[in-house]
């Protein structure tokens, strides 16, 4: 990987964040990026941007529901293309930091 | 003062660092006071600077003992969780053996008789006690 | 776990400590557990809400900006205080978010309400 | 029920009094004990936690309306009382 990660994945330096980085990660997640995963990076960076927080779950459905529409704002859709915990996975793809309000 | 017969279940939130306040010291009095008057307390949250409290490295002089070992024996004596926010935590390098390894870090720093949770049991200790009470920094 | 009327009390400044940030972010976590939340800024607390502030100045995290995701989060009930405004000369156009301005009387209500109250 | 406010700093004191209602219990602990020195009585109860009193050598200086209590007092105001509120 070109950029620092610690061990879970997360950049080091979330200055280090490019769409090739992006990519990069998603990889190692087993994700193969198209532009429905790109629609919701997209979405929790300018969520990042706004309110200096990584989105947990509820306000990232709520985000995608009120952005992109109700058939793609559901956990169900994060789900299928964010396995495992969307928020984090998200989090992780997206440069942002880990969202501290998991666990 | 009237002593009722009411047995309560108490939450407490510490939020002063030993050394730095009294916070931690005068919850642990409360918490001994609740415990010896026949009330419940489950989860002690500690938060803010509150969490250095569970700080394993520590060396206090012998005539100024910290508050960790009263609540260490409390919690033993009387099944109390001491729980530590992993968010608050791990920013002032409080850490056990799992975040210690996570983040490649060189020790853990944990005194283990305490545990590392999330925010979610903070209101988890408040929506389950009857009566939550903060010792603010 | 019982829904409760949990209130939180901010009357702490921002950037000094870092105990705005950690009691919002605490906020937030209440906000997804499905309780009664609501957030009462008042005394220094209300500068946390002041417009124009620019934390990476000091290469931290702008309290307004964090405090503008309460609603995000569904922490819909944020009170502030009229009188401390007020001694502060601030409006409620000063501020990020908005906020229903309660009087002394008000706050009493609201606090004697709760089943919790937390302090940051 | 009535509300009990934890007053830890003395010059917290102001604030609590203006949201406390009358039938809450004011008690002073930490350097909160030190406004028992001064403060006028007020129409409600205003209490000074002993350990802290008696640290900072005060059991000669509070107010004839302070009344000092124990820690096991203390609880017994928390469970008398909700919620239980924490100024600094």
């Amino acid at each position: 990987m070109s950029s620092a990660t610690d061990k879970e994945g997360y950049l080091t330096n979330l200055n280090d964040w490019s769409e090739p980085v992006a990519e990069e990660i998603a990889r190692a997640e087993g994700i193969e990026l198209s532009e429905a995963h790109w629609a919701l990076i997209r979405l929790v960076r300018q969520f990042y941007a706004e309110f200096e927080v990584s989105p947990a779950m509820r306000p990232l459905v709520k985000r995608a529901r009120e952005k992109l529409g109700p058939e793609k704002g559901n956990s169900l859709y994060l789900l299928k293309l964010f396995p495992g915990s969307p928020a984090k996975v998200l989090a992780k793809i997206a440069g942002l930091p880990r969202p501290t309000n998991c666990l | 003062m009237i002593y009722g017969l009411a047995r309560m279940i108490f939450g407490i939130a510490v939020h002063g660092a030993p050394y730095g306040s009294q916070a931690s010291a005068s919850a642990l009095r409360f918490a001994e006071a609740a415990v010896a008057a026949g009330h419940s307390l489950h989860r002690v949250f500690f938060y803010h600077d509150g969490v250095n409290t569970a700080n394993g490295l520590m060396v206090p002089p012998q005539d100024d003992p910290s508050p960790q070992q009263g609540w260490v024996t409390l919690a033993e004596r009387h099944g109390i969780e001491l729980a530590v926010c992993i968010a608050a935590a791990l920013k002032r390098g409080l850490v056990n053996e799992e975040e210690r390894n996570r983040y490649g870090l060189n020790a853990a720093s944990l005194h283990p008789a305490f545990s590392i949770v999330g925010l979610g049991q903070l209101i988890d200790a408040i929506g389950s006690s009857d009566r939550f009470v903060t010792f603010a920094a | 776990m019982e829904i409760r009327r949990i209130l939180y009390m901010l009357r702490q400044p921002p950037y000094a400590t870092g105990h705005a940030v950690e009691a919002l972010e605490s906020i937030l976590v209440a906000g997804v557990f499905d309780q009664q939340v609501s957030v009462l800024f008042r005394d220094d607390g209300v500068w946390q809400l002041l417009k124009g502030q620019n934390g990476g100045a000091l290469g931290v995290r702008t309290i307004g900006n964090v405090a503008q995701a309460l609603p995000e989060y569904e922490v819909k009930d944020i009170y502030v205080c009229a009188e401390s405004l007020a001694q502060r000369g601030l409006v409620v156009d000063d501020l990020v978010l908005t906020a229903k301005v309660l009087s002394q009387r008000e706050q009493l209500t609201l606090i004697s309400a709760q089943h919790a109250v937390v302090n940051d | 029920m009535s509300t009990l406010h934890v007053i830890n700093k003395a010059n917290a004191l102001p604030a609590c009094l203006s949201v406390a209602g009358a039938h809450d219990a004011l008690l002073l602990i930490e350097d909160g004990v030190y406004a028992g020195t001064t403060a006028r009585s007020p129409q409600r109860p205003l209490y000074a936690l002993a350990a802290d009193v008696d640290a900072r050598g005060l059991n000669e200086r509070l107010g004839p309306s302070v009344t000092v209590i124990s820690d096991a007092e203390f609880v017994q105001l928390a469970v008398d009382h909700q919620p239980i509120v924490s100024w600094r």
